[in-house]
């Protein structure tokens, strides 16, 4: 057994060595760079399975107060690790489009970092997920924001790269302004940065609930970005329409990921108070149902893709809204509402990963982004059209994919908690949703292609979408390896602080 | 007035961070509107500050908690300016703007 | 062994979208599905009763019972046994496909399994999401290789049923948690252990009672969530309109069966809307399934319309029988999903052998087919008087179960008030059925009729297989009732 | 401190902070942040801060500010000719910023802790250095070491980004 | 061994008639082979029981349910049954034999006799049943073999309509009946005749129910027995082939409602307003019928509407409570009224399908034994002394005359004009020259058809002697024909209007009867108002056109627009067009512009403050 902050070093380790190689290489290709990284994290996942998972304790050693190691934690980085190597893996395909918007003289100079930049990411990400104090919360967070920074910016010949890093800059940095006024606050309040310590001064010190409730407010708006929550999503389509599709992607998985595990662990605490948790709660429905609404609908006229898909994840952070909405007041069964959302992200990162990563293939290869772009991929590539097939019903949430799964979940939980009026908007939204996600499928089954050529994908590709379609389906009939994690998950109620 | 309360340093902070929004709100260079998201940031830094001068430890003496924190947002920020500046130049050398109408190409 | 039935169809139709074989495979698919229907029919000892041939999976959830795992009891081997006989039926008839023909019959076999699998499943969750694996078929093979309006009709139901499976996901799991946790399971055996056992309240089953009764009766095309049926089985190829129509549609009753009887009686007598009990809005509901759509479908003047429309009208006699919460109004209900799947399937199948023939279905344009195509017209003439309910055929049998269900003598007024007027709608539905057969296969044969040939070979066996199942049924509905009694008797209890 | 030196100093601060948001030369809106963020440090020495008022004057004066500077020259940004401040953002900026104002005013009356004065501290003479970097050194590690990682990453990112000619 | 032969009558038509249409639809000769081969088991069988007086209760359940619902299919063979049997298994033999001739040339004919079988198991169905349910099945089931055998030339526009007419007219009265039954059952709690005997004082101590009860089931032979409002699919129901007008709308199953009354009397009989109601339902129809019959121009329509109005006197019989005598009318009714069909058929086999009467005219020289044939029929049918229909209509109205003088007028004017319009029809087709072409090649029919003829006459003259009918009838239940007091003015009054109507017909046809052009032959005498009346039926088939068209058809065109335009369109439509409208509403937020973002996300975060902190 391994100590878990060695999946981190790890994936430090290579970047760092990745980087100095980059540097030092004069091999032109940088593709060897990315396929290294893709091993290396995939090493990094089968490690997982092996270290040592323990809850922090409040009082170890100094060291680790702020990393917690258990089964929760690991479970988002290996979902991190996964979707960093699927984004990995599209970002491979999409090297020559990068390659033409980047300022160069030779083709394919200035990739290089595409494919480094997200392993530090990924860094980030799983270190926010061990992560059980507002400090390292907060470092990890940045690190992963100042590197999607530079991400969703790297296309420098590409106006709409530009123009959406420099929103996702402006409105980013705003929300971090936000966040950390609210992180302020909590710790002004209670004197402390450790959720742990922070949940037993909650229960008991004497405290003012407005200015609680003020903190929170100003967190849930820096999170609510993060997960893009109306009305803080306005970022959202922006960016991740003008965004390099793998990091679109990887935007709409990891960075959600990492926003709704935050914002479970940083709410727990105060969740556990009688008197702000019907507010907190209220407000939180209030978010969700928004967002629900708001991802849902906005889809429907859309006919870019890309687009479509943007919207989609804001409506699919209703779902997730939906489930946290329902923090501590459920009747039990039907599991944790942190189960739910860990579940559901899972799902939503097999299902929206598929998506992008044939939508990249087929965007790039027939130069459009739009609906009609797609038409009849049926008869032109069989897979990928039944790959699309598989992410769009999952998208869906037609059962037995892994995303009906956490839909089922996330509507179990509202019924349990009795959010009747988010669940007639639930129900409406799954509707809208059949409509603007099944339109994709119909376009490739329906339509005539407008050229006949079959779309090349490599063996990787191939590869990755065959075991995320396997995934969608395995998870969509046995959750149970996913759900195990959350048996003895710190983010379990309210009711129960976790030490 | 005669004594500095806690109040006193929240309020000026909370005011500052409403400076730097508004600022945000208000001004369409993207500069002057990196310039104001500092000050909304450095208004937490006020305020965490004076967080941990009050909350005085059992050894009298402030949480140092909060000034690593401090220490952290400032790094950060300035990390944040360092990249946002280089995306503000990148934009510029592609579009010889820095004004904010003039990047709302992605729309709806 | 029900997993290999299950299964079958599935890798079949897998194998089919890869591009490997042949529509003989589909065709074999199907016959071996019937065969072993056939087998497990017989090998079900129904003096014993309950759930057999079962096998489980293992927890799939942890903290929850939930686990795959299959079983069939004397109601589902009905339903299972519709579904084969109608699957032979859809795929050995199903018409010449030119585009991509592999992608159809795979599409077609997939209905068939999801069918297979709600009606195996003795798991709530499995029960719930095999049915679903038929919405992605539906909707490509009607959009793709659908007639008429197609692409309209394929949005309309793929949304509608969409719609109301969320609404009975939502119910469904109200139901779950109204059940206090210690007893919770999704395993349907224990469910019907925990059911007899009467732990909801009277009152806290309404809400579960109304929002499955809606859920299901979306997918059942309940009115008034009845207008997407017509047009979606008007369009559908000829091969999913059987399906649909004769099997799938028969989920929702199953489940009403299955869940709604069983655990929430009492919400059938309480008070929703002012006076009206929950019984009663059903009831009012049904009325309009058999008289208001009885009287749309006369108003039809397109022979798809007819019976689409028709297939939706007769709902409402199965819903009189569950209604009726007794056990013979309940048999009764059982039997006519059976008759019912049969005789739908029997009347689209023949429908779409027309439509190969003649483009258009409106009636002007048809006539005297009886002279060419005899076999055909025999056979709808079979299945028209099956679905007005003559004698002899199953539907008969079980309408008049339902009739006496809806009758008996501790019926309330409005119940038996329904129950007459339910009766009238017999009289409407000869009056379309009859007007319809006339105006096709009687009276002067049209020119373009005299060209038509008669179903061939293979095909005439599978169409025929169908009016037989129905005159066995009507002639000896005490052995089909043998198997439907336990399960109903303990569904009552 | 005493409570005139926060006045003035705060005063100060906000003045300068005003002059960031209304000023037509980005030139001056630079100077400006500058000038409020010493005042900002004054007020952290003012809490016994020193070692962060220190930090705050190095990075801010001496990097951050530098940094923008650079950038306006670079970009040779002109002074705006006219203040447009369009009449709707006037108007949505101000009742944002007022309601969010007016919030603040609300829970800062509603909190009860604000009220009292700082506590004395305990010991004559702050080495605030050493306390500081112990905690950062001690306690603080991890983070510290990501803070590492994300100044490295944002290092890669300026020159990606703002590298002219690739080889 | 009764109850083997009952089930045995029961089978051997079904099994007929299962072979012939899943075997034997392609071979001619071998399903008349097998159609005859089961009719004579039926006949020898049926014979075997009337002379052995055979009774026998036998029955298998055919739905079972525990105690809440147990229907069976069970065989009740007691003296009323017998003497049904013998009806249909004897005129069914008899018009098998006829049809093989008769429906020689018809490219169908395998079906048809398919057909026939599958109606003389219906047919037995009925006669056997020992319960309500049962009988309803059965009920239905000749129902569909009689839609089968009038669309049997389905080619003709007219035949597919007048199939669909009775059926749907049919299926009106079985709503009916069947609600009926189930009155009965949720009273007694039983649909056996027994049982609903047993239990019957639940059902008297209701009296609302009991009449509501009664009159329900009298539906059903409203509607089979075409009685007055649903007797106009009779008419029409002649687009069949003869034989199986003969069979089925003259002797047999139109006859089944008078039985089910019969059967069912018991539950009648307690309920005053019940009877009345059928006593007067019968009477109007005999009436009209009969005056409709006086102005028809058809052969085999004006036997149709004296079929009608003769069924409308046996219902009118049961009214008065003088089921007996219903039974008896039914009984004779059967062989003149098949005779006549079947030398009508034999006139239009003849004539080559020609049915108007006034395209014939003097048949008596080229068709005697039909002549001869039809004239005993006739004599029989309107009541001449010494025939069997004089015993039966004299047993009628003598009972009506004790219980009711209005249905007593009534059937006696029925008398009258059945005198009258049969006499036209003898005198038009039979007596004095041919007018057509056809007419004077008329020639007798082969053995096949002429044998059947002699019997029944035979039969119709012997039918009404006592020696004959208690030999059939048994003597409980042929007592019960003359139970009513004997009045010696009613077969004085009955034989006066016999002469009456006979000599007046003559009197006006008889002048008509000299060879002129068919083209100048009308009807006599001219009456604007009256004769067309009656020649159109009273209007009721336009009436019920209007109503079905006013009523049903506005209602489906209403709920098809309804449907269409409201359901679909306004509301699901509209609910999807706001759905979209609202996403494309919402995607405006998305205007691209930055500090408008920041703004939104500026107005969110004063919002939530508000919503928490307020």
């Amino acid at each position: 057994m391994f100590p878990p902050i060695l999946l981190e070093i790890l994936v430090l380790v290579t970047g760092f060595v990745l980087l100095l190689a980059e540097s030092f290489s004069t091999s032109t290709s940088k593709r060897s760079l990315a396929s290294i990284g893709i091993f290396s994290l995939g090493w990094v996942f089968a490690l997982s399975f092996f270290v040592s998972s323990a809850p922090a304790a409040v009082d170890a050693g100094s060291y680790w107060n702020f990393y917690s190691a258990d089964s929760v934690s690991l479970l988002f980085k290996r979902i991190a690790l996964l979707t960093t190597m699927g984004v990995l893996v599209m970002a491979l395909d999409y090297e020559s489009v990068l390659a033409k918007n980047i300022p160069s003289s030779r083709p394919g100079a200035g990739t290089g970092e595409f494919f480094i930049l997200p392993l530090f990411t990924c860094a980030g990400l799983m270190l926010l997920a061990s992560a059980v104090d507002l400090v390292l919360a907060f470092a990890a967070l940045e690190l992963v924001t100042i590197s999607f920074y530079v991400m969703v910016a790297y296309m420098r010949r590409s106006h709409a790269s530009l123009e959406a890093g420099v929103k996702y800059l402006i409105l980013g940095a705003l929300s971090t302004g936000f966040f950390v006024f609210g992180i302020t606050w909590i710790f002004g309040i209670t004197g402390e940065t450790h959720f742990a310590k922070i949940a037993l001064k909650m229960a008991s010190v004497q405290h003012s609930d407005v200015a609680i409730l003020f903190a929170l407010v100003l967190v849930l708006v820096g999170l609510g970005f993060k997960v893009a929550a109306v009305p803080f999503q306005n970022w959202v389509p922006d960016v991740y329409q003008g965004a390099p599709t793998p990091v679109t992607a990887f935007l709409s998985v990891g960075s959600k990921a990492a926003g709704f595990l935050l914002l479970l662990r940083v709410l727990e605490p105060f969740l556990g108070v009688s008197s702000l948790a019907p507010k907190i709660l209220l407000v939180l429905a209030f978010l969700a149902g928004a967002t629900l609404v708001f991802g849902n609908l906005a889809a429907l006229p859309q006919n870019n893709l890309k687009r479509l898909l943007s919207y989609s994840s804001i409506g699919h952070a209703g779902y997730l809204l939906m489930a946290v909405a329902c923090v501590g007041t459920a009747r039990s069964g039907f599991g944790s509402v942190g189960s739910t959302v860990g579940f559901y992200l899972f799902a939503y990162l097999l299902m929206t990963l598929l998506g992008f990563i044939i939508f990249s293939l087929v965007s790039t290869h027939s130069k459009g982004e739009e609906i009609h772009h797609f038409n009849g991929l049926a008869k032109r590539s069989p897979l990928l059209a039944f790959g699309l097939l598989v992410s769009m019903s999952s998208l869906a949430g037609v059962p037995l994919t892994a995303g009906f799964y956490g839909k089922f979940l996330v509507f179990a939980q509202a019924v349990n908690s009795g959010h009747w009026v988010l669940l007639s908007l639930g129900v409406v939204t799954v509707g809208a949703g059949f409509y603007f996600y099944l339109r994709v499928v119909a376009a490739m089954y329906w339509n005539e292609p407008s050229e006949s050529a079959p779309i090349p994908v490599s063996f990787l590709t191939k590869t990755v979408i065959t075991l995320l379609v396997a995934g969608i389906f395995f998870f969509g009939i046995n959750p149970k390896p996913v759900l195990a994690a959350f048996q003895q998950t710190a983010i379990q109620s309210a009711k129960a602080p976790s030490h | 007035m005669n004594q500095l309360t806690l109040n006193h340093y929240l309020l000026a902070s909370g005011l500052l961070f409403a400076l730097g929004f508004a600022g945000v709100l208000l001004r369409r260079n993207i500069i002057i509107i990196f310039m104001c998201l500092e000050l909304m940031l450095n208004a937490s830094n006020l305020s965490l500050v004076a967080f941990s001068r009050f909350h005085v430890g059992a050894d009298g003496l402030p949480n140092y908690n909060a000034q690593v924190l401090v220490f952290f947002i400032i790094t950060v920020a300035a990390a944040e300016v360092a990249v946002g500046l280089a995306i503000i130049v990148a934009l510029y050398r592609a579009r010889q703007t820095t004004h904010v109408e003039d990047i709302q190409s992605l729309k709806f | 062994m029900l997993t290999t039935l299950l299964l079958v169809p599935i890798v079949v139709a897998a194998a089919l979208f890869m591009g490997m074989g042949c529509r003989r495979w589909a065709k074999y698919s199907a016959l071996f599905q019937l065969v072993l229907t056939l087998l497990l029919w017989l090998g079900y000892n129904q003096d014993k009763g309950g759930y057999q041939f079962v096998s489980s999976s293992g927890p799939l959830f942890p903290g929850l019972d939930l686990s795959y795992s299959v079983g069939v009891d004397g109601f589902s081997m009905v339903m299972l046994l519709l579904t084969a006989l109608v699957t032979v039926a859809a795929v050995w008839m199903s018409p010449v496909i030119e585009s991509r023909s592999n992608l159809f019959d795979g599409s077609v076999l997939l209905i068939s399994a999801g069918a297979t699998g709600a009606f195996v499943a003795k798991d709530l969750f499995f029960f719930y999401a095999f049915h679903e694996l038929a919405l992605i078929p539906t909707f490509l093979l009607i959009g793709f290789w659908g007639s008429g309006e197609r692409q309209k009709a394929a949005w309309k139901i793929t949304i509608y049923l969409g719609l109301g499976s969320i609404i009975l996901l939502i119910g469904l799991a109200d139901l779950l948690l109204s059940i206090p946790e210690a007893h919770r399971t999704f395993d349907l055996q224990k469910l019907q252990e925990v059911a007899a056992s009467h732990l909801i309240p009277a009152v806290a089953q309404v809400r579960p009672w109304i929002l499955l009764t809606v859920g299901f009766g979306i997918l059942i095309s309940l009115f008034p969530f009845h207008s997407w049926a017509a047009p979606a089985y008007a369009s559908a190829p000829t091969p999913v309109a059987m399906l649909h129509s004769g099997v799938l549609k028969k989920f929702g009753l199953y489940g009403m069966v299955r869940l709604v009887v069983p655990f929430l009686p009492q919400a059938f007598t309480q008070p929703v809307l002012g006076t009206w009990t929950a019984q009663d809005l059903l009831l009012a509901a049904l009325l309009g399934n058999i008289l208001y759509v009885g009287l749309v479908t006369i108003a039809q003047k397109k022979l798809d319309y007819v019976i689409g429309n028709s297939s939706v009208m007769h709902m409402g006699y199965i819903f009189l029988g569950i209604a009726s919460l007794n056990i013979v109004g309940l048999s009764g209900a059982c039997l006519l999903m059976f008759a019912h799947g049969l005789s739908a399937a029997a009347l689209f199948a023949i429908c779409g052998a027309l439509r190969e023939r003649e483009g258009s279905l409106s009636f002007e344009r048809l006539g005297g087919a009886a002279k060419t195509i005899p076999f055909l017209g025999i056979c709808f003439a079979m299945a028209t008087f099956a679905s007005i309910g003559l004698p002899g055929f199953a539907n008969f049998a079980s309408e008049t179960m339902v009739f006496f269900g809806g009758f008996n003598p501790g019926a309330s007024t409005f119940m038996k008030t329904t129950t007459i007027l339910s009766l009238w709608g017999v009289v409407i539905s000869a009056v379309y059925m009859l007007r319809a057969y006339k105006a096709v296969f009687l009276g002067a044969p049209t020119n373009a009729s005299l060209k038509w040939t008669d179903l061939e070979g293979t095909a005439k066996f599978a169409l025929a297989l169908l009016p037989i199942a129905l005159l066995f049924g009507g002639f000896f509905p005490r052995y089909f009732l043998s198997y439907l009694k336990p399960t109903l008797e303990a569904a009552l209890r | 401190m005493s409570p005139i030196l926060f006045w003035i100093f705060a005063a100060l601060m906000l003045a300068f902070g005003v002059s960031v948001v209304v000023n037509r030369d980005p030139v001056a809106s630079a100077l400006s942040l500058v000038a409020s963020f010493l005042c900002l440090a004054a007020l952290f020495v003012g809490l016994d801060a020193f070692f962060i008022g220190v930090i705050q004057v190095l990075v801010y004066a001496g990097a951050v500010m530098v940094l923008f500077l650079f950038i306006i020259m670079l970009l040779d940004l002109k002074a705006e000719k006219r203040r447009h401040f369009n009449k709707l953002a006037l108007a949505g900026g101000a009742l944002v910023t007022a309601g969010f104002v007016a919030g603040l005013v609300r829970v800062l009356s509603l909190y009860p802790a604000g009220n009292q004065p700082f506590p004395p501290l305990g010991v004559a003479k702050l080495d605030d250095v050493r306390q500081v970097g112990m905690t950062l050194f001690s306690n603080f590690n991890l983070p510290f070491q990501t803070v590492g990682v994300l100044v490295l990453v944002a290092s890669v990112g300026v020159i990606v980004l703002s590298r002219r000619e690739l080889k | 061994m009764e109850s083997f032969l009952a089930w045995l009558i029961l089978l051997c038509p079904l099994a007929s008639a299962a072979l012939i249409l899943s075997f034997a639809h392609e071979s001619k000769a071998l399903s008349v082979k097998i159609s005859l081969g089961a009719v004579g088991v039926a006949l020898a069988a049926t014979l075997f029981l009337v002379f052995n007086q055979g009774v026998c209760q036998s029955s298998f359940t055919w739905i079972d349910l525990g105690p809440a619902l147990r229907l069976s299919i069970g065989i009740k063979v007691d003296a009323l049954t017998r003497v049904m049997l013998l009806v249909v298994t004897g005129i069914g033999a008899l018009v098998h034999v006829y049809s093989t001739v008769y429906m020689e040339e018809d490219e169908g004919k395998a079906r048809f006799f398919g057909s026939l079988s599958l109606f003389m198991f219906s047919m037995l169905g009925i006669v056997l049943a020992d319960n309500l349910a049962m009988m309803f099945i059965f009920w239905e089931l000749v129902g569909v073999s009689s839609f089968l055998l009038i669309g049997h030339w389905f080619s003709k526009e007219s035949a597919a309509k007048a199939a669909n007419k009775a059926f749907l007219t049919n299926r009106i009265g079985d709503f009916g009946f069947m609600s009926g039954i189930l009155l009965v059952w949720a009273a007694t709690g039983s649909v056996e005749f027994s049982g609903i005997q047993a239990g019957l004082e639940k059902l008297t101590s209701n009296p609302g129910l009991l009449t509501l009860a009664g009159l329900c089931l009298f539906c059903g032979a409203v509607g089979k027995s075409a009685q007055v409002p649903l007797h106009v699919w009779l008419p029409d129901a002649m687009e069949g082939p003869t034989p199986v007008s003969a069979l089925i709308h003259a002797a047999t199953m139109v006859a089944a409602g008078v039985y089910m009354l019969a059967r069912i009397f018991f539950i009648l009989e307690p309920s005053a307003t019940a009877l009345t109601v059928i006593a007067s339902i019968g009477a109007i129809t005999a009436l009209m019928a009969a005056f409709m019959a006086t102005q028809q121009n058809d052969i085999k329509r004006i036997l149709a509407y004296s079929t009608l109005s003769q069924l409308g006197l046996m219902v009118a019989g049961v009214g008065v409570g003088a089921w007996g005598a219903a039974m008896f009318h039914l009984f004779t009714h059967a062989f003149f009224k098949a005779l006549l069909f079947l030398g009508a058929g034999a006139v239009i086999h003849a004539m080559h399908h020609e049915q108007d009467i006034w395209k014939m005219g003097g048949l008596r020289k080229s068709m005697p034994v039909t002549f001869l044939t039809f004239a005993i029929g006739t004599l029989a049918l309107t009541g001449a002394p010494l025939l069997a229909g004089f015993f039966s209509k004299d047993a009628i109205l003598l009972a009506a005359w004790h219980k009711n003088t209005l249905v007593f007028g009534a059937a006696l004017l029925t008398s009258l004009l059945t005198a009258f319009y049969m006499t036209r029809l003898v005198v038009v087709a039979f007596l004095g020259g041919p007018r057509t072409e056809a007419a004077q090649h008329g020639h007798d029919c082969p053995a096949a058809m002429t044998v059947p003829l002699v019997i029944l006459a035979a039969l119709s003259a012997i039918a009404g002697y006592e020696f004959f009918a208690k030999s059939i009838f048994g003597a409980e239940i042929f007592h019960k024909v003359h139970e009513a007091e004997h009045a010696s003015i009613v077969p004085t009054l009955a034989i006066s209007v016999f002469v009456i109507g006979t000599l007046g017909a003559w009197l006006v046809y008889k002048g008509t009867s000299v060879a002129k052009p068919a083209a100048k032959m009308t009807d006599l005498p001219k009456d604007p108002v009256v004769i067309p009346l009656f020649a159109n039926k009273f209007y009721i088939d336009e009436l019920y056109a209007a109503l079905i068209a006013g009523t049903q058809d506005t209602l489906a065109s209403l709920s098809g627009w309804i449907d269409r335009v409201i359901l679909d369109g306004v509301i699901v439509r509209g609910i999807a067009g706001i759905t979209w409208g609202a996403g494309y509403a919402l995607r405006l937020l998305q205007f691209g512009n930055l500090q408008g973002y920041a703004f939104l996300f500026g107005t969110g975060v004063v919002v939530l403050l508000y919503l928490l902190t307020k």
